[in-house]
Parts: C-alpha cells; sequence; structure tokens
C-alpha cells in the first residue's frame, strides 16, 4: 500500500477516535486541549517522565511480539495475561533461590530465560489444549488466565508470603545485587531496552525474513494448503503459540527482575490486554508496533497527570486507546467496503 | 411466463452472461447445457434473485418486474435447487422443512412433509439431521420445500450430480408429475441423456453467451456442436511408457471422510501409469487422492508408499481455497515448495520464480499476491510449483476452469515430464478427458473401485454405466 | 455454617441472575453467527448507566431501560463494524471490551459508592407460601424471575418459533437464508443488539438488585469472560448455558463452605476451580467425539454441542 | 494569597483506591484535604487508585518521583502493598519525607531515617464492632467479612472477637459456648470474580445460616448492602462496615456503626513536625482520644453508632468505652488461647503491642482459618 494511502488511513483514525473523545469531554464541560497538553507533558516533557513511559514500553512490546507470532498463524492468544503471570513466577522462583553461588548477572539472565521457558509453557498449554483437546485457543486462553491469577495469589498469600505476614503487597523484595542495574537518574533498566530492541528486531527478521516466518503464515493464512507445502499447521500453530507465551513470559521476568523487584498480585498489569489492542490497530503488521506501544504507554504514564492536576478520572486514557482501536476497525471495513466497490 | 430479455453478468472483470435471451413456459420442462464455466448456474442464480444482474429485464406474463432478491422470486413462484446444496446441515429435516416458510407450526407441517414424501415416494425421517442425508435425501427435502411454498417455476442446477440411479428415478418422476400439474421447470446439466428424457426444449450456453436453442426431439451432434463449437479433437497423449514398478498400494483402505467415504479399496499403482478416476462427484476420488498423498489417514488398511513423502504433489480441485496460499506472493509459493537455507533474503528463489512465470506463462510478477491470478494461472502456478524430483502427481480435476487451449496445454505439459519413473493419478468429472488423458481407468461407486481397466480395454458406454452404478462386475 | 438447602438455592438463583441474563443474550448472539466478545465491557458500562439513570430518575425501572439501551447501543457498534463493515468480530469486541470498561469508570465516577434506588424483592402471593419450594424459587425481585422466565423463553424462542428457526438458520448458512429470502445481514445485526441488550441488562442486574450500587471496583469485573465462556461450555443450548451459570454459582458457594472443612486449602484454589473443571469437561467432550466407542460417545453426547456453523465468520453477500 | 509561595509545604497523598470509594482511601483523602485548613500553608497533591491494576506499570517510586518534582515535601503512601515502593522511594529521595500508613518498616529497622509509619489502634474499634454485634445478635451467631489472612487481618479480627466475646459473656451473662464468632477470608480486599469468593454470597450465606451481626473486614460495602436487602425482605439481620465514617450510608438503616480511621491527628503530628523541622522517625500506632473518641481533631480511632444501634446497646457501648479509655479494661489479657488450643496469654497476662501486632493465628473460640 502506498505511503500517502497508509498516511491518509492513520490521519482518519486519529481524527475519527480524537474527535469522538474530543466530543464527549465537551459535553461533559471538559476542554479536550487541557487533556491533551497535560497527557503530553506528562509523558515526554521531562527526562523521568519519558523513563515511566519506557517503563511500560517494554514489557508491552515484549507482549506484542509474542502477539505477533500468535496472530501470524491465524490464533486469538487471549492468555497473554496468564502467560505474564507465568512468566513472572518462573523468573521469582529463579531470583528466590538461595546459595545458587551464581554471580548476580547470571542469576538474573537465568531468571529471564526461566521467565520465557515458564511463559512458554503456559501459551503451550493452551496450544495443546487446541491441538489435542479441541478446547477453542480464545477459552483455553480466558481460563489459563484464571488459573494463572488464582495461582499467583495463592503464591503470595501461601507459600511465598512475606516473612512475618503475608500481604498484598507480594512476596519479599529479593536482595538489592538481583536488581537489574539502573543508572542513576534513570528510572529504567538499560538491559531491559536492550533486551526489548533486540528481541523486536529479531520478530521482525523471523516474521519477514525466514523461512519459519513464512511457514507460520502460511499455516495462518491457509491450514489446509500448507500442509501441501510440507508444513504441519498444528505444529507451527503450537510453535507460534509457545513462542507467543515465552515472549510474554519475558515481559512477567522483566517485571519482575527490573520493575518490581518481587512477585506481586496484578504483576500482568493488563500488558497481555493492552497488548491485543496494540497488535490490532497495528493491523497485525511488524512495524507500527513499537510506535503504538510507545503511543499506548504515554497515554497510560500521561493519564497519572489527569487526577493530580485536573482532578479527572484518569480511565480517560483507557477510553482514547478503546477509541483508537475501535476508529482503526471502522476505518478499515469502510476503506475495505470502498475498494469492494460497493 | 417467465421470460429473461438479455440478461448481462459481469464479476469484476469476468464477463460471465452476455445479453442472454429465454422464455419457460407452464407446463414444460426447460433444459439448459452447456461446458462447465458456461454461465449456467450464473444465469439461474440471477434469476432466482441470489445475485444480481448487470443488465437486462424480466417479464412476467409479459410485465417487466425486479427480481432483487429471492424473496422477490419467491412471491411469484420462482424456486430453486442449488447446484450446492444451500441448506442447514446441522438441523433436523424438519426445521429445514420450515425453514423460510411462513407457517410455522411443527404439527401441521409434519403432516404436510409426510404427505409430500408420500405422493414422491421419498422416505425422509423429519427428526434427523439433515447432514446425515445424502446429497440426493437433502435434494428431495428441497424440492419439497419448493412445492410446498408453491413454487410454479422450478429451477432444478444438475440435480443429478452425485445422487444414485433409484433417487434419479424418484426425481424424474416427481418432476414429470409436477410438469403435469403445470408447472414450468429450467433443468441445468451437462448430460446430453437427461435432457433427452426429461425436457421439452433446450438452450445451450457458451462462454456466457445463446449458442444454441431446440425443440423436442434434439438433434444431439448439432447440440454438441453448439456446446463445443469445433467438437474437441481427441488427442489420444502420446503414452511413452508402459507400467513399470509400482509406487503405490492400496490394501484394504476404508474411510469414513468424505460423502461416500471409502470402502476396503485395494489396488496398485505402477511407474510410467496414468491413472484416470472416473465417478460422479464424491463417489471417493477425492478420498483417494488425499489418502495417497497422506492428508488423510485411513480408518482402517495399509497404504504402502514406495516413495518418500517428498517425491509426492498434489493438486486439489479448489486451487485458491486448497492447493495456495492467498495472501502470500508468488515467489512466496516457490520458496516454500523448495528446501532452503532457514534465512529468506530479497534474492531467495527469485530466479527460479520468474524462471517458472517465464516457462509456464503465468501473468504476473515473482511479488503478485495470488489472489490476484485468473483460474488459469492459478493452475499454471500450481504446476510450476511440482519440482522436477516429483514422481506420483496427484490432481482433482486437473482441468477444471480451464479453458480448451489452457486444458491442452496442461496436458501436454504434464505427459511431457511423465518418465518412466514416474505416474500421474488424477481425477475428472469428465469422462471424455479421462478416455483421452489416462492409460489406465478406476471407476468409484458409492467408495468402491467397481470397474479398473486398461483404457485400450474399455469404451465410452462402459464407463458411463460403470459411473452410474449399472455396471457394477469388479475386476 | 449449616446450610440450608432452600436459602442455598435461593442465594444461586440471585447470585446467578445477572450471569444467566448475560449468557443468554450471548446464546442468542452467537446462534446468530456472531460472536460479541465485549461481554465483561458492556456489563460493567451497563451497571453504570443503569445505576445513574436510576439514581437521577429514582426509578429503577428506568435504570434497566438505560441498561439494557446501553447494552444494545454497544451491540449496534459490534453490528455495524463486525457484521456489517466485515470486520473481524473476535477484534471489535475487544476493542469494546476495554473501550467500556473505561468508559464506565470514567463516566460513572461522580456517581461511585453513592446511594440509589433498589429493586425490592417481590415474593409472589400464595407460591411464596410453599414450604422448601417458596423461599427457593418465589421470593425474589423481578430481575431473578426474568432470569429464570427467560431460560425457557430463549429456549422456547430458538426452537419452538419462526423467528427462532430464522436466527438459527443465520447462524448456520447465510447463504441459505438469502435464498429462502431471508437477509442474513438484517438477522445478524438484529440479535447482535438484541443479545447485546440482555449484556446490558444484566449490568443493571449488579448494580440495581444483586450488588446495588455503583463503584470501582464494581465487584463484577471479569464476570463477562465467564458468562463467555459458559456459553461454550453450555454447547449453546440456553438451558445447558443457564445451567452452567447455576453450576458455577453453585461451585462458588461450596468453595465459601469448604473453606471450613478444607482449612488448609487457600480460598483462591475453590473459586479457581470452575475453570479448569470446565476445560477439562471440554476436553472429554472432544475425545468423545474423537473415541470409537458408542457408549462412551452417547454419553458425550448429551453433555457435547456443535458451535453454529457460520459462527464469527463475515457474510458478503453475492 | 496570603502565603508567600516560600511558606507553602505541598504534601503528596498516594491513595490505593479511589478517592470516592467510602472506605480506606477515602478517609485519607478527607484527612488530607483537612490538613490545608488545620496546617496553613500545606497544600495536597494525590493521586489515587495507585495499584498495578488500575495503572499498569506504574510504581510507587515513579509517582513519588513526579510528585517531587512538582514541589511536594512529603509523601504519603496509604496501603500496605506501598510497602516495598515506598522504602525504595525514601532511598532515592532522602530530602524528602515518607509516611508509610499501615506499614512496620521503622519497627522492622528497615526503612531510612525519613521513613515513618503510621497507623491507628483500629484493634480498639474492631473491639467495639464486636461488641456492638454481640450485644445486638439474636441469634448469637456473629460472622466476620475477611479479606486474606495475615497478622494485620488476624489481629484485628481477634479484636473483634474478644469485644463480642466480652459483650456476651460479662454485659449480657450468657455462656461463651453459645457465641458463635466465624471468619470467612474472600481471599482478596474485594472481590475478583473467578478468583476470590464473592463477598455478597459469603454475606448471604452468613445470613441464610442464622448469622444475624456481620463485620465486614474488606475494602468494599457488600456486607452492609446484603444487611440493608435482607432487612427489606423482612429480617432482623445488621451489619458493620470497616475504614470511613460515612460508611454507614450504604444502608442506614442495617447499620449497627462503624470503627473508622480519623487521619486528622496523625498527619497533623507528622507533617506538623516535618514543617517545623523536627521530624523524627516515628513508629506511631495511634490510639483514640479515650476522652471523646469521635472527636475529629483528637481521636485517630472512632466508632460511629449507627441507625440500627439499640439504646441498650449504645449505653453498654459507652461503659465499654470508659472502661477501655482508663484502661481497667485490656481485652487482650490471658487467660488467651490460640486456635489450635495452645497457650497464647497465661492468666493476667497482658500482650505486648509487638505480640499483637504478629499475631500468629485466630483464638480458641472463634471458628474460621488461621492460615
Ligand atoms: N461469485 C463469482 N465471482 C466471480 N466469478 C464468478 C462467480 N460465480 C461465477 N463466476 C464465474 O462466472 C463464470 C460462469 O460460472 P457458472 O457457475 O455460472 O458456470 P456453470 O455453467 O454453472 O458451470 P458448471 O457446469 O461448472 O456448474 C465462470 O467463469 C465462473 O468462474
Ligand atoms: N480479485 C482480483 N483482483 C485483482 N485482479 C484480478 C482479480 N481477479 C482477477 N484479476 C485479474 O483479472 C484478469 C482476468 O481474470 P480472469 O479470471 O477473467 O482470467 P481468464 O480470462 O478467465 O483467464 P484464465 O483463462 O486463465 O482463467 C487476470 O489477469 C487477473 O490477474
Ligand atoms: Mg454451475
Ligand atoms: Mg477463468
Amino acid at each position: 500500500m502506498s505511503i500517502i494511502l497508509q498516511l491518509r488511513r492513520i490521519v482518519m483514525i486519529t481524527v475519527l477516535a480524537l474527535g469522538a473523545v474530543s466530543l464527549l469531554l465537551i459535553l461533559l464541560g471538559i476542554s479536550p486541549l487541557t487533556i491533551g497538553i497535560t497527557l503530553t507533558k506528562g509523558s515526554i516533557f521531562s527526562w523521568l517522565k519519558f523513563n515511566h513511559v519506557l517503563t511500560i514500553w517494554i514489557p508491552l512490546l515484549l507482549c506484542s511480539c509474542g502477539l505477533l507470532f500468535t496472530f501470524r498463524a491465524g490464533l486469538w492468544n487471549i492468555g497473554v495475561e496468564g502467560q505474564v503471570i507465568c512468566g513472572a513466577i518462573g523468573a521469582t522462583l529463579v531470583l528466590r533461590l538461595d546459595n545458587t553461588g551464581l554471580p548476580p548477572a547470571a542469576l538474573l539472565s537465568f531468571a529471564l530465560f526461566t521467565s520465557f521457558l515458564a511463559g512458554g509453557l503456559w501459551g503451550a498449554l493452551a496450544g495443546l489444549l487446541k491441538t489435542r483437546g479441541g478446547v477453542n485457543e480464545i477459552f483455553g486462553g480466558l481460563g489459563l488466565n484464571f488459573v494463572a491469577q488464582g495461582v499467583v495469589l495463592w503464591l503470595i498469600l501461601g507459600p511465598w508470603k512475606r516473612a512475618g505476614m503475608a500481604s498484598m503487597s507480594g512476596t519479599d523484595l529479593f536482595p538489592r545485587e538481583l536488581w537489574m542495574w539502573i543508572p542513576p537518574g534513570w528510572r529504567v533498566a538499560p538491559a531491559a531496552i536492550v533486551l526489548v530492541v533486540i528481541v523486536f528486531l529479531l520478530t521482525g527478521m523471523i516474521l519477514n525474513a525466514t523461512r519459519f516466518g513464512l511457514k507460520i503464515k502460511a499455516a495462518g493464512f491457509n491450514p489446509q494448503a500448507a500442509r501441501l507445502f510440507g508444513i504441519r499447521p498444528d505444529l507451527v500453530g503450537f510453535t507460534a503459540m509457545s513462542i507467543g507465551g515465552g515472549l510474554a513470559g519475558l515481559a512477567g521476568g522483566v517485571q519482575v527482575s527490573c520493575v518490581y523487584h518481587r512477585l506481586i498480585p496484578s504483576i500482568s498489569s493488563s500488558y497481555g490486554y493492552l497488548a491485543l489492542l496494540v497488535v490490532m490497530l497495528a493491523g497485525y503488521k511488524v512495524t507500527p508496533v513499537p510506535i503504538i506501544c510507545l503511543l499506548f504507554a504515554c497515554l497510560a504514564a500521561g493519564s497519572i497527570q489527569l487526577p493530580i492536576t485536573l482532578q479527572i478520572d484518569s480511565s480517560l486514557s483507557g477510553v482514547i486507546q478503546g477509541a483508537l482501536v475501535l476508529s482503526g476497525l471502522l476505518v478499515y471495513g469502510l476503506q475495505q467496503r470502498k475498494s469492494r466497490g460497493h | 411466463m417467465i421470460e429473461l430479455a438479455e440478461i448481462s453478468k459481469n464479476f469484476g472483470r469476468v464477463q460471465a452472461l452476455h445479453r442472454v435471451s429465454l422464455k419457460v413456459n407452464p407446463g414444460s420442462i426447460h433444459g439448459i447445457i452447456g461446458e462447465n464455466g458456461a454461465g449456467k448456474s450464473t444465469l439461474m442464480k440471477i434469476l432466482t434473485g441470489f445475485i444480481r444482474k448487470s443488465g437486462g429485464d424480466f417479464f412476467f406474463h409479459s410485465e417487466n418486474i425486479d427480481l432483487n432478491s429471492p424473496k422477490d422470486a419467491r412471491e411469484i413462484g420462482i424456486g430453486m435447487l442449488y447446484q450446492e446444496p444451500l441448506d442447514f446441515p446441522q438441523l433436523s429435516v424438519l426445521d429445514n422443512f420450515m425453514a423460510g416458510g411462513t407457517d410455522f407450526s411443527p404439527g401441521n407441517q409434519r403432516t404436510i412433509l409426510a404427505k409430500l414424501c408420500n405422493n414422491f415416494s421419498f422416505n425422509l425421517n423429519p427428526e434427523n439431521k439433515v447432514e446425515e442425508l445424502t446429497i440426493g435425501e437433502r435434494q428431495q427435502l428441497e424440492l419439497m420445500r419448493l412445492i410446498r411454498d408453491g413454487a410454479k417455476i422450478l429451477i432444478l442446477d444438475e440435480p443429478t450430480s452425485g445422487i444414485s440411479e433409484k433417487q434419479q428415478e424418484l426425481l424424474f418422476n416427481a418432476l414429470r408429475s409436477l410438469k403435469d400439474d403445470g408447472a414450468a421447470i429450467l433443468l441445468v446439466s451437462h448430460k446430453l441423456e437427461e435432457i433427452e428424457l426429461l425436457c421439452d426444449e433446450v438452450t445451450v450456453l457458451r462462454h456466457g453467451k445463446i449458442a444454441g436453442y431446440q425443440k423436442c426431439p434434439f438433434d444431439r451432434e448439432k447440440m454438441l456442436h453448439a456446446m463445443f463449437d469445433i467438437l474437441p479433437v481427441s488427442q489420444p497423449p502420446a503414452i511413452k511408457h508402459i507400467a513399470g514398478e509400482p509406487l503405490l498400494n492400496f490394501h484394504k483402505i476404508s474411510s469414513k471422510t468424505g460423502r461416500s467415504g471409502l470402502n476396503s479399496v485395494s489396488t496398485t499403482i505402477r511407474s510410467g501409469e496414468v491413472v484416470g478416476l472416473a465417478g460422479v462427484d464424491g463417489s471417493g476420488q477425492s478420498v483417494f487422492l488425499k489418502s495417497a498423498f497422506g492428508l488423510l489417514q485411513p480408518d482402517s488398511g495399509s497404504i504402502s508408499h514406495l516413495l518418500e513423502v517428498k517425491t509426492r504433489a498434489f493438486i486439489p480441485a479448489d486451487r485458491l481455497a486448497e492447493g495456495l496460499i492467498p495472501g502470500l506472493t508468488i515467489r512466496e509459493h516457490h520458496i516454500l515448495s523448495k528446501e532452503s537455507g532457514p534465512i529468506i533474503t530479497s534474492k531467495s528463489g527469485l530466479a527460479k520464480t520468474r524462471d517458472a512465470i517465464k516457462t509456464y506463462s503465468i501473468k504476473g510478477t515473482p511479488e503478485t499476491e495470488i489472489e490476484n491470478l485468473s483460474g488459469g494461472n492459478l493452475q499454471r502456478l500450481l504446476l510450476s510449483l511440482i519440482s522436477a524430483d516429483i514422481q506420483l502427481i496427484l490432481m482433482e480435476n486437473p482441468t477444471r476452469g480451464l479453458d480448451v487451449q489452457s486444458a491442452a496445454w496442461t496436458w501436454k505439459h504434464l505427459h511431457s515430464r511423465l518418465g518412466a519413473e514416474e505416474a500421474i493419478i488424477f481425477a475428472s468429472p469428465d469422462l471424455e478427458e479421462i478416455m483421452e488423458q489416462s492409460t489406465r481407468i478406476l471407476v468409484f461407486y458409492n467408495g468402491s473401485i467397481t470397474l479398473d481397466t486398461q483404457t485400450k480395454a474399455t469404451d465410452y458406454q462402459q464407463l458411463s454405466r460403470a459411473v452410474t452404478g449399472e455396471d457394477s462386475q469388479k475386476q | 455454617m449449616e446450610i440450608s438447602i432452600p436459602s442455598l438455592v435461593a442465594a444461586i438463583l440471585v447470585m446467578a441472575a445477572p450471569l444467566v441474563l448475560a449468557a443468554l443474550g450471548e446464546t442468542l448472539t452467537e446462534k446468530a453467527g456472531v460472536v460479541n466478545l465485549s461481554l465483561d465491557g458492556t456489563i460493567l458500562l451497563g451497571a453504570m448507566s443503569g445505576f445513574v439513570i436510576a439514581s437521577e430518575s429514582q426509578s429503577a425501572l428506568f435504570g434497566f431501560i438505560a441498561a439494557a439501551a446501553t447494552g444494545a447501543t454497544v451491540g449496534a457498534v459490534l453490528a455495524v463494524i463486525g457484521v456489517r463493515l466485515g470486520q473481524s468480530q473476535v477484534a471489535v469486541g475487544f476493542a469494546l471490551t476495554f473501550l467500556c470498561r473505561d468508559l464506565a469508570y470514567f463516566l460513572g465516577n461522580p456517581y461511585a459508592r453513592q446511594q440509589g434506588p433498589q429493586l425490592e424483592t417481590l415474593p409472589i402471593p400464595i407460591l411464596s407460601k410453599i414450604p422448601f419450594l417458596g423461599e427457593a424459587f418465589f421470593s425474589h425481585s423481578l430481575i431473578v424471575y426474568l432470569s429464570l422466565l427467560a431460560i425457557p423463553g430463549c429456549y422456547y424462542f430458538l426452537y419452538r418459533t419462526r423467528q427462532g428457526l430464522i436466527l438459527r438458520s443465520a447462524g448456520e448458512n447465510p447463504d441459505g437464508c438469502w435464498a429462502r429470502g431471508i437477509n442474513p445481514l438484517r438477522v445478524q445485526i438484529i440479535y447482535t443488539i438484541l443479545g447485546s441488550s440482555l449484556v446490558g441488562l444484566a449490568g443493571g442486574a449488579f448494580s440495581l438488585a444483586v450488588k446495588p450500587g455503583w463503584g470501582h471496583p464494581q465487584g463484577c469485573e471479569g464476570i463477562g469472560w465467564i458468562a463467555l465462556a459458559l456459553v461454550i461450555f453450555g454447547g449453546w443450548n440456553p438451558v445447558r448455558v443457564a445451567a452452567g451459570a447455576y453450576f458455577f454459582g453453585l461451585l462458588q458457594l461450596l468453595g465459601i463452605y469448604f473453606q471450613d472443612y478444607f482449612t488448609t486449602i487457600p480460598a483462591q484454589i475453590f473459586q479457581v476451580a470452575p475453570f479448569p473443571l470446565m476445560i477439562f469437561a471440554l476436553i472429554l467432550i472432544n475425545l468423545g467425539h474423537k473415541s470409537k466407542d458408542r457408549k462412551l460417545t452417547g454419553w458425550i453426547k448429551l453433555l457435547s454441542g456443535r458451535p453454529p456453523k457460520w459462527l464469527g465468520k463475515n457474510y458478503k453477500q453475492a | 494569597s496570603s502565603f508567600s509561595a516560600e511558606s507553602t509545604y505541598p504534601f503528596g497523598l498516594l491513595m490505593v483506591g479511589p478517592a470516592n470509594d467510602h472506605g480506606w482511601s477515602q478517609a485519607h483523602f478527607e484527612a488530607g484535604q483537612e490538613m490545608e485548613k488545620v496546617l496553613p500553608g500545606t497544600k495536597m497533591i494525590y493521586i489515587d487508585k495507585v495499584n498495578p491494576a488500575d495503572r499498569p506499570g506504574i510504581t510507587v517510586p515513579m509517582l513519588v518521583d513526579d510528585l517531587v518534582s512538582k514541589g511536594a515535601k512529603l509523601i504519603i503512601g496509604n496501603s500496605d502493598d506501598m510497602k516495598d515502593g515506598m522504602r525504595e522511594a525514601a532511598m532515592t529521595h532522602p530530602d524528602i519525607k515518607f509516611i508509610h500508613i499501615s506499614g512496620d518498616d521503622v519497627v522492622t529497622g528497615k526503612a531510612g531515617a525519613n521513613l515513618s509509619n503510621l497507623m491507628g489502634r483500629m484493634e480498639y474499634g474492631k473491639m467495639m464492632a464486636g461488641f456492638t454485634a454481640a450485644m445486638s445478635s439474636k441469634t448469637g451467631k456473629i460472622g466476620y467479612l475477611g479479606p486474606l489472612i495475615n497478622a494485620e487481618t488476624r489481629r484485628l479480627t481477634a479484636a473483634a472477637y474478644l469485644g463480642a466475646r466480652y459483650a456476651w459473656t460479662k454485659i449480657r451473662k450468657k455462656d461463651a459456648a453459645d457465641l458463635k464468632f466465624k471468619v470467612s477470608w474472600i481471599g482478596f480486599w474485594f472481590n475478583i470474580p473467578g478468583v476470590t469468593s464473592d463477598p455478597t454470597l459469603v454475606t448471604n450465606s452468613f445470613i441464610n445460616s442464622g448469622y444475624d451481626v456481620i463485620i465486614s473486614g474488606i475494602d468494599t460495602t457488600e456486607a452492609l448492602v446484603v444487611a440493608g436487602q435482607k432487612r427489606k425482605e423482612g429480617k432482623n439481620v445488621w451489619a458493620i462496615p470497616y475504614d470511613y465514617i460515612g460508611a454507614c450510608a450504604a444502608s442506614p438503616e442495617a447499620c449497627l456503626g462503624v470503627p473508622y480511621f480519623n487521619w486528622v491527628p496523625g498527619y497533623t503530628q507528622m507533617i506538623g513536625s516535618a514543617m517545623a523541622g523536627k521530624w523524627k522517625q516515628e513508629f506511631l500506632w495511634l490510639n483514640p482520644d479515650w476522652k471523646s473518641i469521635n472527636n475529629q481533631e483528637t481521636s485517630s480511632i472512632g466508632f460511629k453508632a449507627g441507625d440500627a444501634l439499640g439504646e441498650k446497646a449504645q449505653k453498654g457501648l459507652a461503659d465499654f468505652q470508659a472502661s477501655l479509655a482508663d484502661g481497667t479494661l485490656n481485652l487482650f489479657t490471658g487467660p488467651l488461647n490460640f486456635q489450635d488450643g495452645t497457650v497464647f496469654l497465661k492468666d493476667k497476662v497482658t500482650a505486648t503491642d509487638d505480640q499483637i501486632w504478629n499475631l500468629p493465628q485466630l483464638l480458641e473460640g472463634m471458628a474460621g482459618a488461621s492460615k
């Protein structure tokens, strides 16, 4: 598609979504302009705030990369939340190990690796339920989300409770040396940024420039025909679910090792659901994903300013995100209808 | 009663119908014949309002009318039995019978259904799910539904493909009695025998235009001439090889897949053979091919291949839906079809793709997404994907949707690549194609092989009897 | 805790009422071939609008009307983008879920934790005096009666009326519908809206009767996903879907009682149990389909149900 | 304005729930607003819904950064689950003062010098709740709607039980064995369908099993709402909500009263000394003002009687408060056993603060899980 057409689409989506939200705000007697300024100021106008944006951007982009795999394979991976949680549990498991004798850097790497494995296993489970058990992946993913949420609560209030008393604030903090290094004046671990950039580049490369990526695409577009090319669609789908789960798990690992330094009940922070919105708005394409993640992260981080400075409920940022995705779908639909010539 | 005047229809750039005019009279059966893709179904669907015409007029009792939806058509008593059954397989017979009707009273409708069944000597259980019925029974049900709805103009689109002899007889009797009651009937068919048996008049369509019209009694030669213009010159293939080593062995294979499944099928395919699978659609040919390729696992019996999977290729009937991957480009298909390294660069497969585009004269560039190719080009692409080391080519309807020239080209190509080590197995609904292209013929009837013969040793008459199940001598 | 069966039954009936309404609404929509994934958000938005309108008008009835209208509006958005314009219904539903949820919190914020009208219980004069049954079934609020009546109502509508047959046929084969003179798109649009209005009503049932009040958290976050799961679990049969809702309620209640008997097992285990159980049941059903054992298959068939053939696909008219 | 820019003392308030939750967070929010009057020169900057579910990816240190950049000189975090975040933020901002509500970092020695803990002795509030419950109950069955099990919730539940037992045996002169006091934990501070027990359902089953007073220990008001509904159906039941002075409003006719936090005295003391440059690290566990427990300026813990509280019970409550006030009555006095029968306090021994703060089990006579 030509650049001009794409730009026009982006403009249409933005105008539609922001127009609708602005209208709502005006009806409520709130100035959309003030809101816009507040959100922008609150997200990118200071180094610290931009750091906060990045803190959200990293796990969100990891989850979105995972979803790119599963969407390519034609699967609805609704279980991302659960996969993030499992990754977090995996990382916590490693970081709680005593007397490993390993240097902190090695243990941290091992923890991240474990989070990838754990998330991958949870994703694979949903994949297995679908391919072997005949359980619809939407339902399986959802069910597994609830199960993972239950498990993490149980771990925090039970076996992994704080010394002294179980608390909603999560498990005990890991020893300081097991916190991912953050330079003074920063709020986000450079290692996590490097990790997510590498993951994103790898995702793009695997999906667009490898035989395996092509296989995923083929299995997603037409599983029946893919078999004629020697592709096993169920195996490919299962692998995609595992990778998707693994990347979501990695997001959980980052949450634990770089952000919270412990396991908390809502460790997944709804990134799983948010990432679904991101990838849908991106039209399931790779390139726009980091940009949309950044936009969503800015909205999430900037929305904190709404109650502070304007005494406005910050759910507004979620409204804007939802409106963007919905108008995206509307615009795609209208354009397709036009090109079909009705 | 109803008249079509200069009806045209185009699907995007495809002109399916061009100024077709037709008249249908009460108390008569009007046949429509023509080769595959002539536009018969399209014309009928326009007449029921299922799809919209691009130009032309309808006259009902000399009055110009609109037919914008099946609802409009039903109001003036037009009812159609579609080529692919448009019913609700998961619902019961009774629900299907009532669907779309105005009267919803199960008790009442059950009685009406029973009465109709009785009239036509059909036998249907109202509680059964429709998916459990045979194609013939599904047609019977639809027919009764149309009659219940008071259809006075009945359209039947190839009602006899895929049904048994007995069901066909029941159907024809029903049609005759409807005709006697004053209904106007349009019967679409490929089969000249049917037309001769039933129809009072016949219209021949070719390439979307009227190519001939006759009244009973019909002149068979003229009809064929109208259908095909130049009668297809049979080019007996230059058969170079005699049957050699066995490549594929079926031993008592049974399967429940498909309309009729497979019942204990045993046969051996040898190198150098071109085996044509004949039979009414859905008699097991397709299950046979898919099992041979390995797409389907049989429920019992054993298949032994003397070939690796990599040396088999399968070309399904529905190329776009089952054989190729819409969304991918020509080049991507070529990359997938050949073993290569894990990384794809901008050059991967490019040379090969260009080569294939040229050799197979595919209208497109390596980056063309394949859903933009025409049927003929899709077939060429599929053939180009078969690499040189393939030894067993399995095809469903290899020339479906191809014009005479493309079809001839395809066969020339296939025969030219057939060496002493290779074999081709193909299914086709067209007996002439089978007679012309194959060295050996297997006839399928109801999931069994009812005739297995060298082409030389048989003739058209024997084959057509075998296909309809009359001639069930096993060899 | 001592268990009194009638009051236990009554409690389950009340708690499950919104779940039944939402799941039945989704059943109607899905039977017509459309997946509406927005339930979780729609319920919250319905709860909010129901509460706000009821508070402003001091009438629970207006609240319920508003809740249903809210649901219908959400359904209409899905119908336009996901049915009419042929976009992925799952995607639209998902986006709507989150949009509606946040919209509910945003718009409802000024009304949080205020006292508002509630639906009063309305024991049915003579019936409520019947021992056992009276307390269990006939001493509820209108919305609970509605949820109880909706089950046979929905079943009757789907399987015993002409419109119901049209609905089902649109979900099975829209082309077949069109050939019979029915516009399947129109059918799908109507039942997307109608089903969603039941979902909105479920929201109202929460904020005006079952868990009266509005706030953040509302206490029904997540219930929409459960309703969706129940539709699959119930095999798209309204009676079994509703039975699933009551079963879910029963398990929740048992979880509370089990706490006393299995004091070492954390509370969360009992509450999460329905999901693995349902997944397990679905696997059994699937294996039952594959198995060649006739006896087993017969049993499993009782439990199983197939999705409408066209579920979630977009219909493009010829 | 009458102050110069330098004289203003902005402070930040991080609330775990919405500022208008009619509960824990609103109590803090209103105290914060009050500060601007009580301590001229202060100005509150607040952020509510500070929890990862509502604000994905936003952590306490981030928000503290933001508040500090807006000029906040002191930060209050109002939830146990901000424990680690407050400690971390306090380390990054050594010149800013931090008050962590309900934490114990000062006691455990994990806190830096700029971090203090503040809590009210809700044990007394819960004793009064238990007392009123037992004074009002007709069936002698009191249900406690518990959140999740930890030392804080155990000690509050135990306090409620002690209050109830006192009223039952000493005032109403009944047999201790006839008092049923049962805790049912839902698993979290509020309902998450499919993950926690449903508090509405729990309250319902309490009432259906004959429990006629429900004491709420969770963040939301289900217990009171359900009790109100049941009263309308003709059942004689009551509930006692929690946290916020105005909590009875959800259903006044079913409300026996509410034990509530009043953060004004604590805030005044801590912010005041910080403003005056006299900050010192403290662990403040503030008592009610026994002279007048509902005095909004002085009492950190209050008990506001509800509309449904009977006259006799009200009188009894006054006496009860008086004896708690003059120290003649300490309910955490032996002989007291744990739920498993082991000895908690020997005869005449009173519990230390530490023993109460870290109560390891429920007490003998209470039903429900301890761990
Ligand atoms: N929906 C459609 N979109 C595009 N082209 C179509 C469509 N339907 C039919 N065509 C094209 O119109 C032409 C006529 O098709 P039609 O189905 O009427 O043929 P037919 O005579 O019924 O053939 P057959 O004997 O195989 O049934 C064919 O070239 C076909 O590819
Ligand atoms: N959906 C489409 N989008 C874009 N181009 C299309 C589409 N369908 C067909 N075309 C183009 O229109 C041209 C005509 O297609 P059509 O199917 O009519 O070919 P044809 O004459 O029937 O050829 P063949 O004999 O090979 O089937 C083709 O070159 C094809 O690339
Ligand atoms: Mg046709
Ligand atoms: Mg063509």
